[in-house]
């Protein structure tokens, strides 16, 4: 199981029962891959729709059907569409349950930044300020560490895309949830020691005595 | 009441140095034709308000092949690499805003409301230079309306009185923006007669429009 | 011709080509009677549509369909039906070229009362006080005079619907404009002369040399 | 996601003293089947955040003839007696609110807003208490959001994943406060299969609703 695949299951864990999701683009949307059987979740794609589906195959793409990175996607039936006010309305009003987004860094405040390397990339935040933001639950879906250097860092030296604490990290070493308290850490990768981990993250984890191995979708 | 235009007319009525809102997200759901027309008119120093700029040769990335604006307010532009070479190239500032703000802004704009107090960005970059209230204890951020000279929209369909209404993610921020715009210049890609657009799903009301593009030989978009 | 259908006829002739317009109840709803013919004009209920117009017949009522007094209507081809804060947004964006209401007191200012008698009628403000305040134009169609007691005031005793100048005010006897330098007498119903409307008005008109007869609808 | 639910259980879910956003204006587009349920169950000190309070015996107006609320915040009351009649005598409280400005305050607290930045209410009685901000020299007050522990809302028709659309004027406040409850209970004339309120025709998507009551023989509104 490659570090995509090994991440997006086990995010696909932590969904519930009729919750509505946003799937970041890239990584997080592997995530729908992995729902656990008859587990009812909707998708949302902040450029309007609940209901998102892959594109059930090629040649039915549908000019007026994308995904938030233009891509062309497929509708369940029951999705329902809406305007880019309203879309924003859910995440900020507290109705998108949970968002899942990737990661530059994450600091031990559990703060995230995850939209601009400045000096080398003025993408935009698109609706990323609002997601992590808005959302109930922010999963952050990253590598724990970038061609070497650490991404859970003391304080992100990158800026913010929110003030606000995300509520987990998953990476292909490990589970962290920021605390109160700092980050905890709380399950490890399979195969993966507490001191692999510990040496590839900058912040300071709190460690219980006993951190469990990932739990996986199937 | 007859709001039937001509493409060419229709861009004609849009001046160099304009404030133009661009409904579309990635292209989807842009006023194809009027961007092309735009190009092709050599319009120039546009401020341009829209969600994103698309891709080279796609969308409102046909303004920025054009060199056509000179001002920017988006949420991302990461997909269209012609639009980072302009900003670093300094014949283009960008105002990079969040795109529920963003929406909500123009919304502002459109529904007569003095400004949008957001959450969103809060002691980040986007905080700079922007006033804060306090309300019962909790700061929020106070965002300013953005409304434009003309609003550019693409709708699904039509009918004679220039009711509306918008396919799937093709909405966006179409709808919002026919509130935001002085003058209000709509394309369809069908245009049906009265009736056929039940009053239940008319998104943005006939009376909202200024102009309706005319259906031509070549319609493509 | 009765003062009612006077004061609706004089306000047809107020209104343009492809105006959108918002008919208060009551006497304000009688303009829709007098529009001079084939203008093109479209009503709106502050409650959700635009596209009013009378009732065809009785027993065409529709249950989900009435009008801002909760009195049944119909709606022409071509009508849309939106939610209250896409109407109120309408009303308050500008959209809105002209309101259509009744008065208890414009004064010296142009600034109208019609909304409550306190410690008499507290019946709210519904949707007065935004349609005052955002409409392109307001115009108030009132009885010059309620008993004997003058309503054209100097100043308001009744609390104010909005501080906004009103356009302009069409009585039994009157059309006024209130402006900057205060309220002008524009015309005389028929029949009225200036003496007798200065007699029934407490602010201060200011009266041009030749005050013309008004002009009715057909 | 089973959200069916039985009238008399989902009134049961409303304890006395809760607050309660009902949409309807003058009873048309009201969720009369749990008004009528709610005061037969004898529900007592509700606040109630609506645009009006009908006439006695219809839509809110039962509520009011079941003495069943304490607190009203609503923009027009003038239609029913009963209402001004326990005003005067002291048993019901009530903000009087402008329309326009009532809906956006719902819609700010649905949509994770701060506040309304309106004009409306500028130096009337209405701004008395409440803070105003000065934005570019000129002044707006501001209002602040409302939202309630449930939203009682009436819809035309329902789908199995309860998909939400509503018919002609009943639509009103329905939708605004599908947004601002905690919890959501729904009432729909008619209930259908999923796909025959098509993406683009759904005004309250499915996830927003908590409870929506089942057909039963007495269905009657």
């Amino acid at each position: 199981m490659d570090a995509k695949e090994l991440i997006a299951r086990r995010i696909a864990m932590e969904l519930r029962e009729g919750s509505l999701v946003n799937l970041g683009i890239g990584l997080p949307t592997l995530v729908s891959h992995y729902l656990p059987p008859g587990l009812d979740v909707s998708f949302q794609t902040e450029n309007g729709l609940i209901g998102v589906e892959p594109l059930p195959e090629e040649g039915a793409e549908d000019e007026y059907l994308s995904d938030a990175g233009g891509r062309f996607i497929g509708a369940v039936p029951g999705a329902a569409s809406f305007d880019s006010c309203f879309s924003f309305g859910l995440i900020r009003g507290g109705h998108l349950d949970v968002t899942v987004l990737g990661g530059l860094q994450v600091d031990e405040r559990g703060q995230l930044a995850n939209w601009t390397i400045p000096g080398r990339m003025i993408p935009g935040m698109g609706g990323a300020m609002d997601l992590v933001t808005g959302a109930r639950r922010v999963i952050v879906a990253m590598t724990h560490a970038a061609k070497g250097e650490p991404k859970i860092v003391r304080r992100c030296s990158l800026p913010l895309t929110s003030v606000r604490r995300v509520d987990l990290l998953v990476t292909d070493m490990a589970v962290i949830a920021p605390t109160e308290r700092g980050l905890e850490l709380r399950e490890r990768a399979p195969g993966i020691g507490v001191e692999q981990i510990l040496a590839a993250t900058e912040a300071r984890l709190i460690v219980p005595d006993d951190v469990a191995e990932m739990k996986l979708s199937a | 009441m007859h709001k039937m235009i001509a493409l060419e007319d229709a861009v004609a009525l849009i001046p160099d140095g304009a404030s133009l809102l661009i409904g579309g997200f990635m292209g989807i759901g842009s006023p194809h034709r009027l961007l092309g027309e735009l190009a092709r008119q050599g319009r120039r120093n546009l401020s341009v308000i829209a969600n994103d700029t698309a891709r080279p040769g796609f969308g409102i990335g046909k303004l920025i092949d054009a060199r056509a604006i000179a001002n920017l307010t988006a949420s991302h532009i990461g997909t269209n690499p012609t639009t980072q070479q302009q900003i670093i190239a300094g014949d283009l500032t960008v105002e990079l805003c969040p795109q529920g703000t963003l929406a909500e802004r123009i919304r502002a704009a459109g529904s007569g409301l003095g400004g949008v107090l957001t959450p969103t960005g809060l002691g980040t970059t986007v905080a700079q230079g922007k006033r804060t209230i306090e309300i019962d204890g909790r700061t929020w951020l106070l965002d300013l309306p953005i409304a434009a000279d003309f609003a550019l929209i693409a709708a699904h369909r039509a009918d004679y009185r220039c009711n509306l209404d918008y396919a799937m993610t093709a909405r966006n921020f179409n709808p919002i923006m026919a509130m935001a715009g002085r003058t209000v210049i709509a394309e369809a890609a069908e245009i049906v007669p009265v009736g056929v657009i039940p009053p239940d799903e008319v998104i943005t009301p006939g009376t909202l429009v200024d102009h309706l593009l005319r259906r031509d030989a070549a319609n493509g978009r």
